[in-house]
């Protein structure tokens, strides 16, 4: 759990300006896990390469969990990778998010049928913000994952849920 | 300066506060512009752009990464020692903070204008060794750990180099006060301790070749202990992942970011201050005075923070043995020979 | 609530060791277990290396792999036919699809017997080529980022666009083409392929020798990587290396002139093999400097095949249920960029294969890390699995 | 060296080995004796003639009758001639000799091999799983293998 976060029974004129503020920091500086899985890696890897720039969105990569804010799962979940993955998940500090990036992390791809060894789904063992389909998503497709994740983000709010309260 | 704050304030202790302040906003604003000068030029060395989302060429975007960082959840490891796990970035950031003190940004303004400058400097810059030994062993992690004794391993080598190095300055400008060798330097470019110092033309040229070596590993030595590229051994992304600071996030991680920083700043202003004038106008009376000093000795120390940045993203890294090779037996030998060729020029 | 896997612990002791200091006393140290890896920058994907270190002194390493084991070998004995298997060799070895697709086509095509038309097989040496480039640069790319050199990695991803542009152009996709058919391609390359090729290739030579400058050459890198990781041409050969690997280790041995397929045989080319020019023959530096002529080399192959590129169909006549006969089999080897990819195919007589086993050219280079990393330091370590040029994919199918 | 004179020179080497030979396919293939597929690999290595220093492929195989097979694809970089050599076991007695100490190149193929089929290589330095995790019921690529229904918590089928 993040600074401030949920610490406010009720949104008021204060409280909405610091969320928009709080916010647009999150989004607009989102450290990535670098960290591939299969072939979504190498197009993750062009998207931070120079023809695509995922810098642009201050999406920086980081070699250790401590310090990210998004994971982006880029490729094939197997059941021996699982166990890490959620691993990972777990040692990063809050707020955290997840971009399950192509079909194999999102539901398996191709080795939906047959594939005994893969995980049909991060989604299994990991929460997901934002799936980003294809079989490699281009880039492009990524930087859409990131807009939409940052669209997320912005509503992202200080306020108790009702629930909590 | 110190007497007008004093006499502005009246209370001497609010205006050593004040005095104090001056360098952390210093660092604070300086580190902010580097984050997103590194970015921007390490993006132009490659061919691409870099932040752009964050108001107008992403100029916003070291304040966002600011912002976000304070956000974060602080963790500390189960299984992490957590006072030493805790108090680890201070040290690292003290370390290097309170080396600015004896820095004088122009003649006007001097921290603490000690008698001892440059070994006061040279002293307190090993509190920065044993916060990193504590950021690697309080961290419980192997890779921290291994990232930690590199760190030690090197700063301690390449402090004796660059003490040698400092020590041919200072045998020119005969002078520790870093202030002192600043005025020493007076008079335009060639003046400066690096093309000989004041003094006859006959001298000058005899001492060039030797202040120049001496400057050239002051640099480099100082790039080692900011643990910049070629030498970023100890945070070696890809073999110790991210070295001591592994298993620190948050706000203890953006202090460590902030030491590097200030580091880089530090050593480059060394270097200036003993080498190539301090605040002194390259030009002699043209351009000088105390505010124009700050300007200058802030532009010479950005320039080397710059060339610093400009070496991280074209060079590869030293591997730990060569890293000992180049301190102990290039460095030093070269600087021995140099303290001995110096004394010999000056006392002749 | 998902578990923990349960472990077997590797076969491995941390011994005690002892360093006697100059004044005659003796030092108790101990190995460290260091695991590295599956979630490490330089493991090149999902590798994990069990390393026993001695201080920074590597005593032992013991790969684990199948973190990405993806059951290649099952799929393809469950597809309804021979073609469905094609898009799983794409994924099989991601960076070198290409050479993938074109590997099982061929064993498939030698057990049917089928010979293509001349213009396919000048396209697939001309998509082979440009694909070992691609790879190539990813190699060279990732491997400057091992040796803490970031630029050179963006600078070849830079010129590994233009080729990916060539491959978008002819069948749409960036990464994982399915473009290679049995007996044939999927359809024939766009009006324009043929300039945008000539022009890459002149694009190319300058740019390669601006990465030589910033990176091959480098006194740094040179220092990092010669005389690190020494592979013996013997051990190379008994521990089946392959391709770079066993080229820079001066075995002059590269499939496609030795064991020819495709229209290689009709080019102007040298197979590139390690000299050691900065150190011992096998280091480093020459599996790094092999990947690098060999670059040169493909353009040469693409300029020649480009300029004689023949008109023609690009299917040949195939029945259109591919049914090999019962029982029969073969083993068919081609040189994708890390080196042999082989590909035994079984026939029961049906429309699906009885049973594929693809050998992925990493997994055998990589078995051979262990051997030719002992004694060194860590970033050593990293400096050969670098060299080595692995893929996971590929390594655990 | 013709497939037949490989033939022939190995049945002079260790001719009880041998059980059957299959020469007029496209790849000519050698029949052995399971547990002694040592000695017949040491006698390909070895033997100056055959010289078989490079293991193309290893592969395990199900024959789907009961049986199961270990197939070699060697190389000779020398003589530059190729065989398969292959060792038929059955399934309930799955056991092949090791070559791993004469060719480092199949040490990880047989890894893979008792991964996927369980044919155990006796005298193996080190025959662990390779690719699935130590404790994956089972071994997947045999025809009668049956997909776990969960494996540590997880669901496998989709």
């Amino acid at each position: 759990m993040g600074l401030l976060d949920q610490r406010f029974e009720s949104s008021n004129v204060f409280v909405t300006p610091l969320e928009n503020v709080l916010n647009w920091a999150r989004l607009s500086s989102l450290f990535q896990l670098q960290f591939g899985l299969a072939c979504c890696a190498i197009e993750m890897m062009a998207a931070s390469a120079s023809h695509f720039d995922i810098m642009r969105f201050g999406v920086i990569p980081r070699a250790t969990p401590r310090q990210v804010d998004v994971m982006f799962v880029a490729g094939t979940v197997t059941l021996k990778m699982a166990s890490r993955i959620k691993r990972l998940y777990d040692q990063m500090p809050e707020p955290r998010y997840v971009i399950s990036m192509g079909s194999c992390a999102n539901c398996g791809g191709p080795y939906w049928e047959h594939g005994y060894h893969v995980l049909k789904g991060v989604d299994r063992v990991i929460p997901v913000d934002v799936y980003v389909p294809g079989c490699p998503p281009r880039p492009e497709a990524l930087l859409e994952g990131i807009i939409k994740l940052q669209e997320k983000v912005r509503r992202e709010t200080l306020v108790r849920p009702k629930a909590l309260a | 300066m110190q007497e007008y704050l004093i006499g502005l304030v009246g209370e001497p202790l609010v205006a050593y506060v004040l005095m104090a302040v001056v360098p952390l906003v210093f660092i604070l604003v300086y580190a902010l512009v580097t984050l997103y000068m590194e970015m921007k030029v390490a993006a132009h060395i490659q061919d691409r752009v870099a932040y752009m989302r964050t108001g107008w060429h992403g100029v916003l975007q070291p304040f966002a990464d600011i912002l976000k960082l304070l956000q974060k959840e602080d963790i500390i490891p189960a299984q992490a020692d957590r006072l030493l796990f805790t108090a680890a970035p201070f040290f690292v950031f003290v370390g290097t903070y309170v080396g600015f003190a004896a820095i004088p940004f122009s003649s006007g303004y001097v921290g603490a204008d000690l008698n001892l400058g440059i070994l006061y400097i040279v002293a307190v810059s090993s509190i920065v060794v044993a916060g990193l030994l504590m950021s690697g062993w309080a961290s419980n992690n192997k890779w921290a750990l291994l990232g930690s004794l590199r760190s030690a391993a090197q700063i301690v080598s390449y402090e004796i180099p660059s003490a040698l190095a400092i020590l041919v300055a200072v045998m020119i400008a005969g002078s520790l006060n870093l202030n002192e060798v600043s005025k020493f330097q007076e008079g335009g470019i060639f003046n400066w301790v690096v093309f000989g110092g004041p003094g006859p033309v006959v001298t000058k040229l005899l001492l060039t070749p030797f202040t120049l070596t001496a400057f050239f590993v002051l640099l480099t030595a100082g790039i080692a202990e900011a643990n910049r590229t070629p030498f970023d051994l100890p945070e070696a992304e890809s073999e110790l992942v991210q070295g001591f600071n592994t298993e620190y996030s948050g706000m203890k991680f953006a202090m460590f970011y902030l030491a590097e920083y200030a580091n880089m700043f530090l050593v480059s202003a060394i270097t200036v201050c003993l080498f190539l004038g301090g605040w002194q106008s390259p030009f002699g009376s043209f351009m000088s005075g105390p505010y124009w000093g700050a300007f200058w000795l802030i532009a010479k120390g950005m320039f080397f923070v710059f060339v610093q940045v400009w070496m991280r993203w074209t060079l590869p890294r030293l591997r730990v043995d060569q890293l000992m090779h180049v301190s102990w037996k290039v460095m030093v030998p070269f600087m021995f020979v140099c303290i001995f060729a110096v004394g010999l020029i000056l006392v002749w | 609530m998902i578990t923990e896997p349960r472990i077997i612990p590797t076969p491995y002791v941390t011994k005690p060791g002892a360093i006697r200091t100059s004044t005659g006393k003796t030092i108790r140290t101990d190995e460290m277990i260091i695991n590295m890896g599956p979630q490490h920058p330089s493991t090149h994907g999902v590798l994990r290396l069990e390393i026993v270190v001695d201080g920074e002194i590597i005593v032992d390493v013991i790969p684990h792999i199948g973190y990405l084991h993806r059951c290649f070998e099952k799929h393809a004995e469950h597809m309804t036919n021979y073609q469905q298997v094609i898009p799983y060799c794409d994924r099989m070895d991601y960076v070198a699809s290409m050479n993938n697709d074109w590997g099982f086509a061929l064993a498939v095509e030698r057990m049917l017997k089928i010979e293509v038309p001349p213009r396919v097989e000048y396209l697939r040496v001309i998509m082979a080529e440009l694909q070992r480039i691609a790879s190539h640069l990813v190699a060279v790319g990732t491997f400057g980022i091992d040796m803490g050199a970031f630029t050179p990695f963006l600078w070849t991803f830079r010129d590994r666009e233009k080729i990916l542009d060539l491959f978008e152009m002819t069948c749409g996709a960036r990464l994982l083409y399915n473009y290679i058919w049995i007996g044939g391609l999927s359809h024939d390359v766009p009006p324009g392929f043929v300039e945008k090729a000539k022009e890459f290739c002149s694009y190319f030579g300058p740019k390669l020798k601006e990465f030589n400058d910033v990176l091959t050459y480098n006194e740094i890198f040179v220092r990092r990587t010669a005389n690190v990781g020494v592979l013996p041409p013997d051990v190379a050969v008994n521990f089946a290396c392959s391709g770079p690997m066993l080229r820079g280790s001066g075995v002059n041995f590269d499939l496609r002139r030795d064991d020819p397929y495709g229209v290689y045989d009709k080019f102007e080319w040298e197979v590139q093999v390690g000299k050691g020019e900065f150190g011992k023959v096998g280091d480093v530096w020459d599996r790094f400097i092999v990947k690098v002529r060999e670059m040169e080399q493909s353009v040469k192959i693409i300029e020649q095949a480009v300029a004689a590129l023949p008109e023609g169909n690009v299917q040949a006549a195939i029945p259109k249920r591919i049914r090999p006969d019962a029982g029969s089999e073969a083993y068919v080897r081609t040189e994708s960029p890390r080196g042999e990819l082989g590909f035994y195919v079984v026939s029961d007589g049906s429309a699906s294969p009885f049973r594929v086993k693809a050998r992925g050219p990493a997994f055998v280079n990589l078995s051979v890390l262990p051997e030719i990393s002992r004694g060194c330091m860590i970033a050593d370590l990293v400096a050969i699995v670098g060299s080595a040029d692995i893929v996971l994919g590929e390594v655990d199918r | 060296m013709t497939s037949q004179e490989i033939l022939d020179t190995l049945k002079s080497l260790c001719g009880d080995a041998v059980l059957d030979a299959k020469l007029d396919v496209l790849q000519p293939w050698i029949s052995v004796e399971p547990l002694k597929l040592a000695v017949v690999a040491k006698a390909l290595r070895e033997d100056p003639r055959l010289d078989f220093d490079f293991v193309m492929c290893m592969s395990g195989m199900d024959h789907n009758n009961g049986t199961l097979g270990a197939v070699y694809h060697l190389y000779s970089m020398t003589q530059k001639h190729k065989i398969v050599i292959k060792a038929i076991v059955k399934n309930e007695d799955a056991r092949v000799a090791s070559t791993a100490a004469i060719w480092g190149g199949a040490e990880w193929h047989e890894r893979e091999a008792y991964d996927m089929f369980g044919i155990v290589f006796e005298g193996h330095p080190d025959l662990r799983r390779i690719l699935l995790p130590d404790d994956y019921p089972g071994h997947p690529l045999r025809k009668d293998f049956v997909v776990p229904e969960y494996y540590n918590g997880m669901k496998v089928p989709y």
